[in-house]
């Protein structure tokens, strides 16, 4: 079983992505898909005149300020846009996928958190209504039942918070804690870079391997965004997943060079 | 000027404070939300929650 | 089991839709709701610069022309905003809702019509580049698979042609469909009318009766979109539903006031 | 002026006529598509399919 993360950042390829994942599941490897949609989910933003707000946490984790009308568009680009359009490639190619978000049949299911630190403007802040939270529980039962059925789940990160309401969480810990859960022989994340690197402004400069005990001493050359996918790769390796990949999903057959170690392996 | 919820020590609100901003207690160091400019009103920060969306 | 088709026109309250699907759910009753999302849509479609063009067949049939463009619209309020957030609702009333477009485990699947003969300014045109069709197949296991593990199906009209494209299609129609292939006792279409009248001007005018022999000569009555619900209902009836109930969905209890024989009773 | 592509007849393409438009061939009642306008380019108009999305 693999559990797959693709980021929504710009330049990431989703056809080569899928035509690479059929052919693996053409070889009876199970699979579950996560996605992300960032990049779409700004396009939409500013179109509709409100643009991202993205605010930073009092450690320095990065995050979009989810209210609500900010849900809506989540919604809209995760769980409709991008969500229905990777599984409209998979049904192209003879995949017979299912498309889901996290809040339907509580697939996905975690604490809301409605007020956060933020460091804004130098000051440290208090953040109301925003709508995200953390991943805690997974619905294993749902999942199974589609996947022993002949299907590919492929997951929206809109979540349920235990009230039932719909929630933002970070896709990279959505999949390290579906691949707990799950089992999984491998989790591998992929996004617009090759893995990750020492120095984010050049792209040779890959770390290859890290050894699975040494995770959080990389978190230095983590920026941005990249500082939730080794926090998520973290989660995973304590939870028992034996090898994390982080590849590139702006070429060719990226599942493929992942499981040929062409990126970052966490083993 | 305003006196700190808990151990009512003097704590020095500055001109460009900020609605929601946190401040420290000088003398007891709790965190507090600066819930009101005008009048000021403080109340206990919330907890630190690291856990973020997407 | 009932099949419930709600529309997506202004005025329609969800809440109330919700609430008494709720109440009837956790009385043993086994549902299936498709939704629709018209007035979200338009009001997108403007937002975006790209307003809806509607366009009528040449008998006077009237749907929204899905370029790719719109059909990337239509993917992000159907299956993302509407769907999600009706799931929204039921998970908050402890229903365990599954969101699915028709798209999603080819759970509605048809034949795709790229060119159309379309009425416009008077002249008889052809209309190409439109993604819609009509639905013609159903994926019962994978709908029986869900209610029987006590999920309950929310479906938007996004579905997939044969060749596995995402293709827009009629909403009632494909609630017919439903219906007919799950030997539903009742197919339950609201919207924000009280049923079929004889003049749309007068909301009193509400037609109680219909024999289920006599659907097509009250087709006469419908005007705009309530044709394709006359012909989704001759459809159903056709396919073996013993009875069509359209009611009203501004009102509380919608559905149990549908069950109750308030509105256009068809059997 | 235009033939028609069945019977050869002759069709009037009135001066408003658009791209894309259908028109009939007087003789042999066939439906044409007016596939282009400047040259005139006819083709058969495509089955009547009535089956509509949302």
């Amino acid at each position: 079983m693999l559990v797959i993360k693709v980021g929504g950042g710009e330049g990431i390829n989703y056809d080569y992505i899928c035509e690479d994942i059929a052919g693996i599941i053409k070889r009876g490897v199970k699979i579950v898909l996560v996605h992300g949609g960032s990049h779409e989910a700004n396009v939409l933003s500013e179109k509709l005149g409100k643009p991202p707000r993205f605010v930073t946490s009092v450690s320095g984790y990065e995050s979009r300020y989810t209210d609500r009308e900010t849900l809506e568009i989540f919604a809209m680009v995760y769980s409709g846009k991008v969500n229905k359009f990777i599984v409209e490639k998979f049904q192209k190619l003879g995949i017979n996928a299912v498309g889901l978000s996290g809040i339907d049949g509580r697939l996905l299911e975690g604490q809301k958190k409605s007020t956060l630190k933020i460091i804004e403007g130098g000051k440290k802040k208090v953040l109301r209504g925003d709508n995200t939270g953390k991943v805690e529980k997974v619905n294993i039962d749902l999942l199974m039942l589609l996947i022993n059925n002949g299907y590919l789940p492929v997951i929206s990160p809109l979540c349920s918070s235990y009230e039932g309401e719909a929630i933002n969480v970070d896709g990279d810990r959505a999949a390290a804690l579906l691949a707990v859960k799950l089992n999984a022989d491998k989790l591998i994340i992929l996004s617009n870079v090759p893995g990750l690197l020492k120095n984010v402004e050049d792209e040779s400069s890959l770390i290859k391997h890290i050894d699975r005990s040494k995770v959080s001493e990389f978190m230095e050359f983590a920026k941005r965004r990249m500082k939730k996918k080794i926090m998520g790769t973290a989660e995973a390796v304590e939870g028992g997943v034996k090898e994390v990949i982080f590849a590139d999903a702006r070429i060719k057959n990226p599942v493929t060079n992942a499981l040929n170690a062409k990126g970052t392996v966490i083993n | 000027m305003a006196a700190c919820i808990v151990c009512e020590g003097n704590i020095d609100i500055p001109e460009d404070t900020e609605e929601g901003e946190i401040i420290e207690c000088p003398e007891c160091g709790i965190e507090l939300e600066v819930v009101s400019i005008d009048p000021i009103e403080l109340a206990p920060a919330p907890k630190e929650e690291e856990d973020w969306g997407e």
